[in-house]
């Protein structure tokens, strides 16, 4: 690859998305970050589950992983963990990861895992045409809604620092400009970074939602104290408005600080264990 | 073949268990051989225990049928396993005197022996345990010095006294013989190299090190928990990690990312675990991502009975996931063997980039014994890896459907791994064309594991009257109720694929061909080895008898010995 | 028997699949029988689409093998479909005049039509789909007058205008037919009663209704969506709920409450899905929960290939889930079949106390098919309920393993229902005594299913030169080959299971004792059915074939004719 | 049953539960408030998941289910809708239900479904033998943590008000009688009622257990609101002390609520529909 534009980041597969959906808006964001951070693609994944923003790792020049419904952040885990010089980042829809992945969320942010995870929220599941998310809001008329969600929408910020997130954010597709600086501040994080980018979709949420989402859009208000989780409270499971920015962020020991470290206390710079060491507690040496 | 099998039954705080322990190491020091299993009541913790040690100058396979020295500390206790612990026929009973053996039990051969007061008077008012040790080393002949070690060294980190009035109460036990009648049969052995002494669980835990495997994802579940414990101490130690995760959906999910990452990888589970796999099994297989899956057998179904053994998780490991997903399973049939099956399975994953499950049971994952150290041994295989990358594919169709694959970090290796369907270049397709090819490659996989992986093992005659037909644990009891029927004069053999999926089905054929009777002996109340057999082979109509029952209680040799006779004998001779 | 195919293909605004829907409907209306399936190419929205409806005076089982007539706005759209629409030899193709037809399409009967002009003519610039449908109806004299009902209908809700113009587009189509050349059929047919038309989803939705179902538990899935979507409107307006739940584990597990709470219940989902059930499986079937989980399977392995049809989650149907652990496994084969299916799969699973899954797939799930209402209908059957509690055992031993069943609220029926091995009482248990006898009770349920539910289907002669074994979607096809081999003077009958688990083994067997050759035909590449079919019945060595395939696209009655022919005649004849 | 004592709440099963084991509390303490609240043992549903303390159904006269690890939620859950008459208790370890269950957890506290889920909170893995659950404090060792616990721990009472729980309570085993007023308020709440009763795993987190937690109890502040998500933020995730009381209650339209209004909304009190209505759609009627 010579140098660094989004262009490079770009695979020669077509999306398969709508024309209008906001994911278009996210995958040239993450193309912007990329090249603005200068990642070596080779050193990149980007894993995924299944939904329409699940494609979005094949059309990233990375290693990719389409893997399955729920399951990109125990798969985004495990890649870390076992190679932690790469850069991984785990990608997918708010259903993916609220309703069927929602668990592993709750997790990976606990342990503050290595990971950037990025969530494409349109408050509705995409791929399988329309039925309530667990972002869609109550009262909503859907496929699987005749009468009107039932359920309470959560907030995937508000969740995410619950969890034990250390960088939290909140972006909007249409800015693919300031979803781009946000993608950078959270792969750069080190540690659980979660980013939600509001990416409206025009086939089930309606044509409109960039315009309505575009209006009810803020920032944050100069002084803003990320660091507090208390903070986040007034920006997070808003009602009319949405608030774009950093909504938290910390430092804490990341999983892999805590690997190393238990890596240190078992051996240190000690020789490693020989076959004897390791038969040792089945051998009768009496 | 000189054996004998104790049974020592308490209570918690009783020592049954440490007893067993201390004879089995004893016993391994001295170069005997050793079959060590426990079994508890359903109490957490407290509640009554009872420890069985099969001791034998040659080499065992199974646990020992009947018990020849029992020792009771309490009677109630004994209740729980009264239906676990058949007596044979000379076996002598020690119960504590205060405790009078109910009518059923007392024979010529039950006495009371005042353990408690023995082991006060010895100065160790806990150590009746040990007490009894030295009783049973005494009467039956058991290498004494030896278990004085294993003494001392039990008790190495407590105070001097400790050890001293252990050792004081093992030799009032062996002194206290002096009144007592003597057992009919004596430990005959001559001393040899020590053995190691271990379980399927840690001689998987020792083989996935040794096949290279440096990332282990689990979710704990009984009986396979060891594995998690023993890697979650020893890796870190080699460089490589341990991640216990939320549930076993994200621990399989963590083997895949690693082993897509390039560091072999596995999880151990059990039954429930494994059925939460499904889904995952089937990514692994599409894929084409290797991913180790050790699963230990317990009495299903659901949560069923997890602390006894069965070999019902058959039909789901072979077939769990839905479509056409091919995968690798293998079993282990005894401890020793759990390492060959373990470094195989690897081997196989990393070879052929595909799933591999590794059978095994809870009894013999957690029973302890002796193995040569040297038998620890084997081959290793590295993942073929794709090291010219021009125009690369990483799905290439390829003879034996085998792509080689690179791995996150290798500049010019990107790739897209997916689990929709998708040609070549990973590239998602519906198209009918490319699936179908691509299931074609994928099962391709099988036949090359097929013909490179022959293993299965033959007991008995080359030509014999009745041939039987068993997996995994059934085996090493088969294996010495073939043996005795042999001695008998009774021509029997026996056939075990130690590989399932893909079945040697035509060695089985050629066994088949080489029996008059066939007998299919199986823990799984539904048949499910010989309906699988069935799937593959022939079987014939007229001569194929199934024995399967439900686990929960161990196979007998003797069990398996009275089908052989109820089949063959009896029309041999009718 | 007349009939003709038609295919529309077009691009999202085209209304391909609209004009499809008209034409369907307006067949419905006047007696014909029609199966109309769809096809999207891989962008979510706004691709390539194309709608097929094969329309016929008789009642018809499968779609057709080609298509008879084709319209084509859009020749690079087709492209998407080439090798999924074949054209009969006589096939009539009509294209967007402007946008010429490849060479190796051109025929004589290739015609270049003017649709958005004339349709702008028409005074409806979107409204080329109705003109064309038009065209369709005067060319190949489809019911005309049902046609313009059907459209006015459709556009009911918008203003008279679009009504209007929508007529006026298709009075155009008919008009503009004179300056055509004819085709060389036209479809004849008397005028009968309306038929319903519905896919196999619906019909799935209103078995559960009219079965008692009240409760329904489901995560959203394709292809199997509809029957969450259908039931969220029904069942509240019945006294009955509907959950989306988180996941698919959930939702399985709120059917296991829901019915432990004495509510019929069920859910719906696909093979990722019913993977990801394999452990609440295990639960229903050692708790004896009635549970009915429909399956519509796809192209698999792992999330495969969504949209399209296969026969390959048997296996995980049959033996998902650890354990030795009955469950009941029932078929559709074809939409009509559903309904029987569905309500059978309720009152097998209230009667037996079991889990049923109902296996079905793309193809019969969402193509949408023309039935008599009056084979909507089906005995309801209800659990035996335990209405005197005096010394209730939940799981009492009984002839037929059927324990009857008391509900919460019924006040003296208070038990604990257990996943753990349990007696009668439901207590855990993990005595080998009780594991076996509870084992024996769980699979004796199966034997009175299998006595009660003798579900086959058998078609063409009661001897035969070679007979065809099928189960699901595979039975339409496979019959209307029989129907067209016995025709030919061609001896081939078939047999189709359509209770799976427990399988009709001697029915099956007595059918291969019928016939000289044997077929299996399934769309599995790893001939799923036929080593299904080997774990219970003897498959003749010699005579015995097996045609599996992948799925990803349709079995054509032209394929399966072409393998009996290579395996029955090109033996009889050599 | 002849009057609701503590005592006719119990079946003739024996616990098989450790002497001195945190969960023979709150077995009596349930005993107890199901007894005050003169609670119908045939129109009660226990569900738990498996665990040491997932066993407790079985030792309740009622109608119990020991179902599946994790679990129990999603069956509480679909018993409940199915049949709202019921009175359904969902109970269970911190392993069952903050690990492999914590997306359930998630889920029917969002839907605020009618249900009292206890959770008996040992901070460990009792039934496997000591390994180290969420709960479990960071550094810790365990059977499957040699080196000291990686991850950090979460609080299961902050999760579930971060979920959407209207009632969310904590409680320890040691008190009897407290605990059991705990529970008569979280079974008597309408909605989603958490209860966390802190209960002590003496064979795998030691003897002392009992005793330290004793000493790091107590109890809310006089004026304390219960009301604000925030105000349980600093009785929550606390490091030396054990805060018991009730931590959050507001009232909320519940699952059962809303479907009884989905009923009324799409049927009201019209007749039944007929077979021809259900098949209007499918049927070419003009
Ligand atoms: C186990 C499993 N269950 C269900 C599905 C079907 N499915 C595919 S994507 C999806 C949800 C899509 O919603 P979301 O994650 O929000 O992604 P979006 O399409 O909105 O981007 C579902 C339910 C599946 N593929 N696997
Ligand atoms: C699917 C599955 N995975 C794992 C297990 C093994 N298992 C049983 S209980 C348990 C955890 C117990 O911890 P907790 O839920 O806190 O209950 P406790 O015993 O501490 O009361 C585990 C991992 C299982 N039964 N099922
Ligand atoms: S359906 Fe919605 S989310 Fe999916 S591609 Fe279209 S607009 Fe985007
Ligand atoms: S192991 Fe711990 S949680 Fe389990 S019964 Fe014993 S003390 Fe209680
Ligand atoms: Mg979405
Ligand atoms: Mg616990």
């Amino acid at each position: 690859m010579n140098g660094y534009s989004p262009l490079s980041y770009k695979t020669d597969l077509k999306p398969v998305w709508c024309p209008g959906c906001g994911d278009f808006g996210v995958l040239n964001s993450l193309y912007r970050a990329l090249a603005e951070l200068k990642i070596e693609p080779h050193d990149t994944v980007v894993v995924s589950g299944i939904g329409c923003s699940s494609r979005l790792p094949g059309y990233v020049e990375a290693y990719g992983f389409n893997s399955l419904h729920g399951r990109a952040l125990p798969i985004a885990t495990g890649a870390k963990l076992a190679s932690p010089a790469l850069k991984v980042i785990a990608v997918g829809g708010d259903g993916d990861g609220v309703a069927i992945g929602g668990n592993h969320f709750l997790h990976a942010a606990r342990r503050n895992t290595d990971l950037t995870y990025i969530m494409m929220d349109n408050e509705i599941y995409g791929l399988t045409k329309g039925q309530a998310a667990p972002t869609t809001p109550i009262g909503d008329k859907t496929k699987s809604t005749t009468y009107g969600n039932p359920e309470a929408a959560v907030d995937p910020c508000a969740l995410a620092i619950s969890f034990g997130a250390t960088w939290v954010g909140r972006g909007f597709s249409g800015d693919v400009k300031g979803t781009a600086e946000l993608m950078k501040l959270a792969i750069a994080h080190k540690g659980f970074a979660f980013l939600d980018i509001i990416s409206p979709c025009v086939t089930w949420r309606g044509d409109d939602q960039h315009k309505e989402i575009r209006a009810k859009l803020r920032t944050l208000p100069a002084g803003y104290d990320k660091t507090k989780r208390t903070s986040a409270d007034a920006y997070t499971n808003e009602a009319d408005v949405v608030t774009t920015g950093v909504l938290f962020e910390v430092e804490h020991p990341t999983l892999i600080d805590e690997i190393l470290e238990i890596r240190w206390k078992a051996q240190g710079d000690k020789q490693p264990p020989t076959r004897k060491d390791l038969l040792k507690a089945f051998t009768p040496s009496f | 073949m000189s054996e004998i099998t104790f049974a020592i039954v308490g209570s918690g705080g009783d020592g049954a268990v440490a007893a067993g322990d201390i004879l089995s190491m004893a016993c391994a020091r001295d170069g005997l051989h050793v079959i060590k299993t426990e079994a508890y009541g359903p109490q957490i913790r407290g509640g009554e225990s009872s420890c069985t040690v099969r001791v034998s100058s040659e080499k065992i396979y199974a646990q020992a049928d009947d018990v020849d020295a029992l020792i009771v500390f309490n009677w109630a206790d004994f209740g729980r396993f009264r239906s676990e612990i058949s007596l044979s026929a000379d076996a002598f009973v020690l119960h504590e005197a205060k405790d009078p053996a109910p009518p059923e039990i007392a024979t010529d051969r039950v006495f009371g022996v005042p353990f408690n007061d023995l082991a006060r008077e010895a100065g160790a008012p806990n150590g009746k345990n040990i007490l009894a040790l030295g009783i049973l080393a005494e009467l039956f002949g058991l290498p004494a010095e030896a278990i004085r070690a294993a003494i001392a060294k039990r008790f190495a980190k407590k105070a001097q006294a400790v050890v001293d009035s252990n050792l004081a109460a093992f030799d009032r036990g062996v002194m206290y013989c002096s009144g007592l009648a003597r057992p009919s049969r004596r430990l005959e052995y001559v001393k040899t190299t020590p053995h190691l002494l271990m379980s399927g669980n840690e001689v998987c835990a020792v083989a996935a090190i040794d096949a290279g495997c440096r990332f282990f994802a689990g979710y704990p579940i009984t009986p396979s928990s060891e594995v998690l414990h023993f890697l979650a101490e020893w890796l870190p130690r080699i460089g490589g990690s341990t991640l216990q995760t939320e549930d076993e959906l994200a621990a399989i999910g963590a083997v895949v990312g690693g082993s897509f990452a390039g560091v072999k990888s596995m999880t151990a589970t059990s039954g429930p675990g494994l059925s939460l796999m499904a889904e995952m099994l089937g990514l692994a297989s599409i894929a084409e991502i290797p991913a180790v899956v050790y699963n230990v057998q317990r009495g299903g179904p659901s949560t069923g009975i997890p602390t006894k053994s069965e070999q019902s998780d058959l039909m789901h490991a072979l077939y769990a996931s839905h479509g056409d997903t091919p995968r690798v399973v293998l079993s282990c049939s005894d401890v020793e063997d759990t390492y060959q099956a373990t470094v195989d399975s690897f081997n196989i994953a990393e070879e052929f980039q595909i799933p591999v499950i590794t059978l095994t049971d809870q009894s013999i994952a957690q029973r302890r014994e002796t193995i040569a150290a040297e038998t620890l041994e084997h081959e290793v295989v590295e993942r073929r890896i794709a090291h010219d990358l021009t125009g690369y594919k990483r799905y290439r169709l390829t003879e034996d459907g085998v792509s080689p694959m690179s791995i996150p970090g290798m500049s010019g290796g990107m790739y897209q791994t997916n689990g929709l369907e998708h040609d070549e270049q990973g590239r998602p397709s519906s198209m009918y064309v490319v699936h179908e090819r691509m299931n074609e490659k994928r099962f391709l996989k099988l036949e090359a594991v097929a013909k490179k992986y022959r293993l299965f093992t033959r007991f008995g005659p080359q030509k014999a009257g009745i041939g039987i037909l068993c997996w995994g644990s059934s085996a090493g009891v088969v294996r010495e109720a073939i043996a005795k029927l042999n001695a008998e004069g009774i021509a029997a053999a026996a056939f075990v694929p130690r590989i399932l999926m893909p079945l040697p089905a035509e060695e089985i054929e050629k066994f088949i061909a080489s029996v008059d009777e066939l007998l299919v002996v199986e823990l799984s109340h539904s048949q499910q080895f010989y309906r699988y057999l069935r799937t593959q082979v022939d079987m014939p109509r007229n001569r194929t008898h199934v024995y399967a029952r439900s686990g929960g209680r161990a196979l007998r040799v003797g069990e398996v010995i009275e089908q052989v006779k109820r089949f063959a004998l009896s029309e041999v001779t009718a």
